[in-house]
């Protein structure tokens, strides 16, 4: 049996410059179920993409669409929190479809009541921020100014990491939000870099306001260390910047367990496939929730849309034989022999809590050569 | 796709495209009325949208409130606030010859935007007022859901349709166009032109306030990004003008037309090769550049094109 | 031997598919000053109008200097000798006085310009300390010495005049009077139209008399302000001077 | 009726107006002349209200109304036209008077959502005034087109006509003869002694034509470069030759006279 | 002090310099054709990426690929005004305005389709800045922006006062019927306006591209402080907007300086001064700096 899954991207509107890469890994999902032999049967399995263009509106519109028109059996998407709960609140939920975002990350979903159709695979920015305050002051650095941008990722991450990161008995020399579209960012930089800070912590898109940000510290030579996110962890920030510039600097981004090779893999993969790009911001996010949409259905056995929900647990938390990126033939073949799986992806390991939110671990990353290294896990 | 998809569909294009008409009817009642180019619709629909969020969500910490009210408080909030910000804005923008007051109201609008976004305490920022109610949620719930808040919205529409279109058809109507053709003259006929456009300013603000409550209450959850003034401002003037401006029937036309267009492009593109993914989305917004041309020459004074109303009066002799 | 330098044949036309004027004609000879009279609404603008490419001409013919110019584009007129004065709207309010005679230069430089600039500026000494005055803040008189100004800047051989001693006082009266005599002596044709008829037919070579969008009578000024019919209908009455 | 108390308006450098004072008797047809630029129109705008002097002051019937804005003064019965005309364009002629009759009920935006009916009768009296007016100037043909589409001359007897619906104490017309047809501009003028005589409305006219002037105002007040040259009845001030001067620039028109 | 030239004085200057150029062409169009140009933030879109090309393909630094951008851009202008423009000219500008919004979309999608959407860089790398009296640091690409834009504004300020097309463009947007009336060609004049309006807009937006990087979003995001600008200068006041720019560019970036002690505002409202100053120029001064026109 064929099956329809929709995605909500908002591929043309503010976000734009992020979704090519993000889109491909979604595609590259399709792409591994369908070579290894197809889902519920050998069908064929769709990948509908809709265009939320970043906004609530137009990410209902999408939607419905889907969810009406296209008829797909759940939903992945979308990428900001805004349009995700929007989307959640007046189509899936209502009409009773699992939605999975690869990347929403406000808090406010975490007490939704969303008869249990609504999930996220990336840990909610409450955590990646605890965990980044830790690994910053693991490294000897107490003293950091905080440039972040105003927007529910950069603000979630840059709450939690202050918090935490004053409690561990670090000082913050400067907390600065901007707006993601400015060319010149000297004029903050300039404040935060007064009170000695060792280092900055940059909270935002590589390729919103973080390689403009870098660039002109360094420029100025205001800062030579920078602490990112999955945000800024991107080829892009090397490109532009050069990577001895990058020395010392180092990010934090989810990931999964280290004894899971599948994750290096899917990296390779999909740079053979699509040139460049995986290491893009939420790259890893995107691959997983369609592939674990993919696994609900095979377990649910139909397109039944409860059903797939009901699956989604079932597949991706403990307990459960091992299964990862690209493995889709052997997952199938276990859930045939009615054996429980656990899919542990290159984002993290997914096992969702009663909301529907992922713990997952975060990763340290340095730069090496041209691309990143991941050189320690956090959980 | 089965029919009760389609249905859905429907519902819930109707939805969004009823909110579009409330802002449309609102946007006609100053720019088609009283000649007022107001460019910052998205600003009063945030300003609408926040008020009913914040008033009618539940308690929590994250922002002032929620206090948990009824809908129709908020609504009732939601219209009022805009209105007085309309009515601050009108006091000293009116005076302004359109294109100056477009600038103004654009200016205003992204004031606005950045203290949403800006001021935690009061809108909780980009993270958004969450766990906003629904009319009825406790009875109703999924689909049913959909139908009754589609219902809620017409009644909604009925009520600006029918408040924009008395004002047209008053004297009150003929003033405000008059003052459109030459305020001097319209002075010295001893009419007030500041207060006639203050009030059309306002009037217009209060309905695209409810309109944005309404989508706060659709969305059961507002964050800045749903104030994008490409989705508000310029989707509703494009719709006013396409549908006809200065007249009611047109600018409610226009709201569902120029939706449909909005919407079904997509259902076009989707055909495209999947390959095409993003590209097909980007040549939709080719096409809806493109049709926006079409319907601009093609009907030159929108598909209802704007008359003056017909005198009440008997003319005999 | 004096040849045509106007001549509309029995035309129609008006504004969209409306027509004002109907199997109307008229002729300006070399050297003219030829005024259109009539009441309130009778197609006199109108009929200037279609003259200068302005509106919705229907059928018929317009030759200037034995050319057609029926469907010629109104830009295409001054370069060839016409140029013409709305009877409102016809300054550049932001524009110096100044520059809005310049502007008559531009699309038919004249041989001397700044000679026919003083020329003109002696005709209407009020322009002289306003030459950097906007002309959007000039008095409704002044606005019309500019507009004459312009329309004369371009050294044309027929202009078109719409009521040019509307809102002039008597003096300038006298001196626009005068100044159209001397126009014409210097061989430009003029086709005016005027309600201040009396004075106008005094100078007119030939005048017609417009009703309805229609020829009602015509000949030289002196016949018309000797015929009662007209003067009764159309110049206020009173006895002729 | 009006005191134009020692007014100087002034645009930027130019004085328009300057330390000009006059009356505008009651009752009476009195005559605003002077040459291009003297200032009438100025005048007028300062007593209509839409130029605030530069110092001065306005007195109607005694009351100091120079910083009320024009359109409360209309309320107290001043009534203007414009010399360059302001009609409504995009409205028809009949609505062009309807906007200027005093329409409170239906112009209060509250009333006009809540209670139309209440409005439909002054409609009604409306529109017959406004007819009654469009026959009385002769254009009733032209009711249902759009004002922007008249002639030149129609459009003065336009303003006219909405002065005329406003019921005023006063009525400034600035060349309302400019462009009319000469006999139907006689017409006009015996109406303008008729709203006089018969009706007792008070008229100030700035026209340029001294035949007409003379024929119609008991008194002239004459203008020029912005100051009050002389008042009195058109014969006298004709004489005057400081105004023949200034007037006719001593050009061979006096015998026209 | 010297923090203050070179973190936020510099900066600022550079910034203006780039709305002062995009905004003459809004000044203008809005001055002449008489209705905001909303596609103008993505005329400069459209120019940068023309530069990005000609770097690629012909490997020559930005600066040098300039020319082929404005040549290019301009063709887009005048298609653009024949196309979607000229048809409306009649009819109120409002539907000018709303044209000019699509137009805007049709921009930008057609630039996601050929360039697609990740942002770009003209060159990678960074360069240390040039260090002057030991302690002015200024980056050699301001330098070129801040003298491009003066010299710019020379050759504008000849153009407009010194030759016969400059006064017609002022004939024209004062009252195009009577203009034609005079014998001036309306369309000729716009195409002119077209011309100098989107040049300048391309190389607005080589030095957006040159400053920080080429995304498809970059016109549009800069577009309402160019509004703001023009009307700062005065409608239909080229040199008033090269001014107005400056200024607005400057305020944006020196409000966040810390003149005592604390910066003057939070840098996330840094977007609102543009605003701020539009709305009390309106307000205060309708007509801009230097008395442009009233529509
Ligand atoms: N743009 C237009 N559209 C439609 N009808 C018009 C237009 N302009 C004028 N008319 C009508 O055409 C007729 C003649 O107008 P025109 O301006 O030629 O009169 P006129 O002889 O110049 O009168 P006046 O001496 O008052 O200027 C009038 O009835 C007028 O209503
Ligand atoms: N808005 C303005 N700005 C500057 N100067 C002005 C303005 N309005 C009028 N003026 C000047 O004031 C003087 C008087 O103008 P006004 O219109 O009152 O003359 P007028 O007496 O009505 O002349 P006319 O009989 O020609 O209409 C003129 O010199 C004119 O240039
Ligand atoms: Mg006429
Ligand atoms: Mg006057």
């Amino acid at each position: 049996e064929d099956v329809k899954v929709g995605t909500i991207m908002g591929i043309t509107g503010p976000l734009a410059n992020f979704i090519p890469p993000i889109l491909n890994a979604a595609k590259l999902a399709e792409a591994d179920v369908n070579a290894g032999g197809g889902i519920l049967g050998g069908g064929k399995f769709e990948l509908v993409v809709a265009d939320g263009q970043a906004a609530a509106q137009p990410s209902v519109d999408a939607a419905t669409k889907l969810v009406n028109l296209e008829n797909v059996a759940a939903v992945m998407g979308a990428l900001s929190s805004g349009a995700t709960i929007a989307a959640a609140n007046a189509v899936t939920i209502p009409n009773g479809v699992l939605q999975v975002s690869p990347t929403a990350t406000s808090p406010a979903m975490t007490d939704m009541d969303d008869g249990d159709f609504l999930y996220r695979i990336v840990p909610s920015d409450n955590y990646q921020g605890e965990v980044l305050a830790k690994i910053v002051l693991d490294e000897g650095i107490d003293r950091v100014a905080v440039a972040y941008v105003n927007n529910d990722y950069g603000v979630g991450i840059a709450g939690t990491f202050k918090e935490n990161f004053e409690k561990l008995g670090g000082t913050i020399t400067g907390y600065e939000k901007h707006e993601d579209k400015k060319n010149s960012y000297r004029g903050e930089l300039a404040t935060l870099a007064n009170g000695d800070p060792q280092a900055l912590v940059l909270i935002a898109y590589a390729g919103g306001s973080g390689a403009k940000i870098v660039k002109q510290s360094l420029e100025a030579g205001l800062f030579d260390r920078f602490i990112g996110t999955d945000g800024l962890r991107d080829d892009l920030l090397i490109e532009q910047v050069g990577a001895e510039a990058l020395a010392t600097s180092f990010f934090s981004a989810p990931t999964s367990p280290a004894e899971n090779p599948a994750g290096e893999a899917l990296h390779k993969r999909f740079d053979e496939v699509y040139g460049e790009g995986s290491d893009k911001p939420f790259v890893d996010q995107s691959y997983d929730a369609t592939m674990l949409i993919a696994l609900a259905i095979e377990k649910a056995g139909s397109t039944d849309r409860t059903a797939i929900k009901d699956a989604l647990r079932f597949v991706a938390n403990a307990p459960g034989e091992i299964v990862g990126p690209g493995e889709w033939e052997k997952a199938v073949k276990l859930l045939a022999e009615g054996k429980d799986i656990n899919y542990e992806g290159a984002a993290g390991s997914h096992e969702f809590d009663e909301n529907g939110d992922v713990a997952g671990f975060i990763g340290k990353f340095v730069v090496d050569g041209d691309s990143y290294k991941q050189v320690a896990i956090f959980e | 796709m089965e029919l009760s998809g389609i249905l859905f569909y429907l519902i819930s294009f109707l939805i969004m495209g009823g909110i579009y008409s409330v802002i449309c009817l609102a946007l006609n009642m100053q720019w088609g009325f009283g000649g007022l180019f107001n460019a910052g619709i998205a600003g009063f629909y945030a300003v609408g949208a926040y008020s009913a969020a914040i008033i009618t969500s539940a308690n929590t910490p994250n922002h002032v409130g929620g206090f948990d009210l009824p809908i129709v408080v908020g609504l009732v909030v939601a219209g009022t606030l805009s209105g007085i910000v309309g009515w601050a804005i009108a006091r000293i923008c009116v005076r302004l010859k359109a294109d100056y007051l477009a600038m103004a109201s654009i200016g205003i609008a992204e004031i606005i935007r950045l203290a949403v976004i800006n001021e935690e305490w009061l809108t909780n920022g980009s993270l958004g007022v969450s766990r906003i109610p629904r009319p009825l949620e406790e009875f109703f719930t999924g689909r049913e859901s959909e139908m009754v808040f589609f219902v809620f919205v017409w009644i909604i529409v009925a009520i600006t349709f029918w408040v924009a279109h008395r004002l047209y058809k008053s004297p009150w109507g003929r003033v405000m166009r008059a003052i459109r053709d030459n305020e001097a003259a319209a002075e010295s006929v001893g009419k007030d032109v500041q207060s006639f456009r203050t009030q059309s300013f306002v009037i217009g603000a209060i309905f695209m306030g409810v309109a944005g409550a309404l989508s706060a209450h659709y969305f059961k959850f507002f964050s800045p990004d749903a104030t994008e003034p490409l989705l508000i401002t310029f989707l509703a003037w494009v719709m006013l003008i396409a549908g006809g401006s200065g007249n009611n029937k047109g600018a409610v036309a226009g709201a569902l037309i120029i939706w449909a267009i909005w919407s079904m492009t997509e259902i076009i593109t989707q055909q495209l090769p999947p390959d095409w993914a993003t590209r097909s989305s980007y040549i939709r917004m080719l096409l809806i550049g493109l049709f926006l041309q079409f319907v601009l020459q093609r009907f030159r004074a929108g598909l209802f094109p704007e008359k003056a109303p017909k005198l009440n009066v008997k003319s005999h002799g | 031997m004096s040849y045509k330098i106007l001549d509309v044949q029995n035309l129609t036309a008006g504004y969209g598919k409306l027509p004002i004027i109907e199997n109307m004609h008229a002729k300006v000879d070399d050297g003219q000053i030829v005024v259109i009279v009539g009441p309130n609404g009778a197609g006199k603008s109108t009929l200037l109008k279609s003259v200068f490419g302005l509106n919705s001409r229907m059928s018929g013919d317009i030759v200037f200097e034995s050319q057609s110019i029926f469907d010629a584009k109104t830009s295409e007129l001054v370069p060839m000798g016409i140029s013409a004065v709305p009877q409102s709207h016809n300054v550049f309010p932001t524009l110096t006085v100044e520059e809005n005679l310049d502007v008559g230069t531009f699309a038919a430089p004249p041989k001397d310009k700044t000679a026919t600039k003083a020329k003109i500026l002696q005709l209407f000494p009020d322009l002289k300390d306003k030459l950097r005055q906007q002309a959007g803040e000039l008095s409704g008189g002044q606005r019309q010495m500019v507009a004459v100004g312009r329309a004369l800047m371009s050294d044309p051989r027929l202009i078109l005049l719409d009521e040019p001693t509307a809102g002039l006082s008597p003096a300038y009266l006298e001196v626009i009077f005068d100044l159209l005599l001397q126009v014409r002596d210097s061989g430009v044709s003029i086709l005016m139209v005027e309600q201040n008829a009396k004075q106008a037919l005094r100078i007119a070579d030939y005048a017609y008399v417009l009703v309805n969008g229609k020829n009602a009578y015509e000949g030289t000024g002196a016949e018309l302000l000797e015929n009662d019919e007209v003067r009764k209908s159309f110049l206020g009455g009173g006895a002729p001077k | 009726m009006i005191a134009f108390e020692n007014i100087t308006m002034r645009f930027g450098g130019v004085a328009a107006v300057d330390r000009c004072s006059f009356e505008i008797p009651t009752g009476k047809i009195t005559g605003l002349i002077g040459p291009n630029g003297a200032g009438k129109t100025t005048a007028f705008n300062v007593i209509a209200g839409h130029l605030r002097p530069t110092s001065g002051r306005v007195l109607l019937e005694g009351e100091d109304i120079t910083s009320l804005p024009a359109h409360k003064r209309q309320a107290k019965g001043i009534a203007r036209t414009f010399q360059l005309a302001h009609e409504f364009h995009r409205m028809t002629v009949v609505e062009n008077l309807m906007v200027a009759a005093k329409n409170e009920l239906g112009e209060n935006m509250l009333n006009a959502i809540f209670r139309p009916g209440q409005c439909k009768m002054q409609e009604q009296a409306a529109y017959d005034r406004a007819m009654e007016t469009l026959r009385f100037l002769e254009i009733e043909q032209l009711k249902d087109q759009l004002a922007g589409d008249l002639s030149g001359g129609q459009k003065k007897l336009l303003e006219l006509g909405r002065a005329l619906m406003q019921h005023p104490k006063i009525i400034l017309l600035d060349e309302i003869g400019a462009g009319v047809n000469r006999t139907l501009l006689g017409k006009i003028a015996e109406k303008i002694i008729q709203l006089n005589k018969e009706q007792g409305y008070t008229i100030c006219l700035i026209e340029h034509d001294l035949d007409y002037v003379s024929r119609l105002c008991d008194t002239v007040i004459v203008m020029a470069q912005g100051t009050l040259l002389t008042t009195g009845p058109v014969e006298e001030v004709s004489r005057d030759e400081r105004v023949i001067e200034a007037y006719f620039g001593g050009g061979k028109y006096q015998e026209a006279i | 002090m010297m923090d203050f030239i070179n973190f936020y004085l510099v900066p600022g200057i550079t910034l203006g310099a780039i709305y002062a150029l995009g905004a003459v062409g809004v000044s203008m169009i809005f001055g002449i054709l008489r209705f905001a140009h909303f596609a103008h933030g993505d005329l400069m879109t459209v120019g940068a990426y023309f530069a990005l090309s000609a770097v690629w393909l012909l490997g020559i630094p930005a600066l040098a690929a300039i020319p082929i951008a404005v040549a290019l851009t301009c063709l887009v202008a005048l298609f653009a005004d024949r196309a979607f423009y000229k048809p409306l000219r009649q009819l109120p500008t409002i539907y000018t305005v709303i044209a000019s919004f699509g137009v805007a979309l049709i921009f930008r999608s057609v630039v996601q389709l050929f360039w697609g959407t990740e942002s770009q860089v003209y060159s990678v790398g960074f360069q240390k800045p040039i260090v002057l009296f030991d302690s002015l640091r200024i980056a050699t690409r301001h330098i070129q922006i801040i003298l491009a834009t003066a010299g710019i504004t020379l050759v504008l300020h000849w153009f407009l006062h010194h030759t016969q097309m400059g006064k017609t463009m002022r004939a024209v947007s004062d009252d195009p019927a009577l203009a034609s009336v005079a014998g001036l060609d309306p369309e000729k004049t716009i195409r002119w306006t077209w011309i100098i309006g989107a040049g300048l807009a391309a190389i607005a937006g080589v030095f957006v591209g040159l400053d920080t990087d080429v995304h498809t979003m970059m016109g549009w995001n800069l577009l309402l402080p160019m509004f703001a600008a023009a009307l700062l200068g005065g409608i239909g006041k080229p040199l008033g907007a090269i001014a107005g720019g400056l200024i607005i560019g400057i305020a944006e970036e020196i409000c966040t300086y810390p003149f005592f002690g604390e910066s003057l505002i939070s840098p996330s409202y840094k977007s609102a001064i543009a605003f701020v100053i539009m709305l009390l120029i309106l307000i205060f001064r309708p007509r801009g700096l230097f008395k442009g026109r009233l529509l």
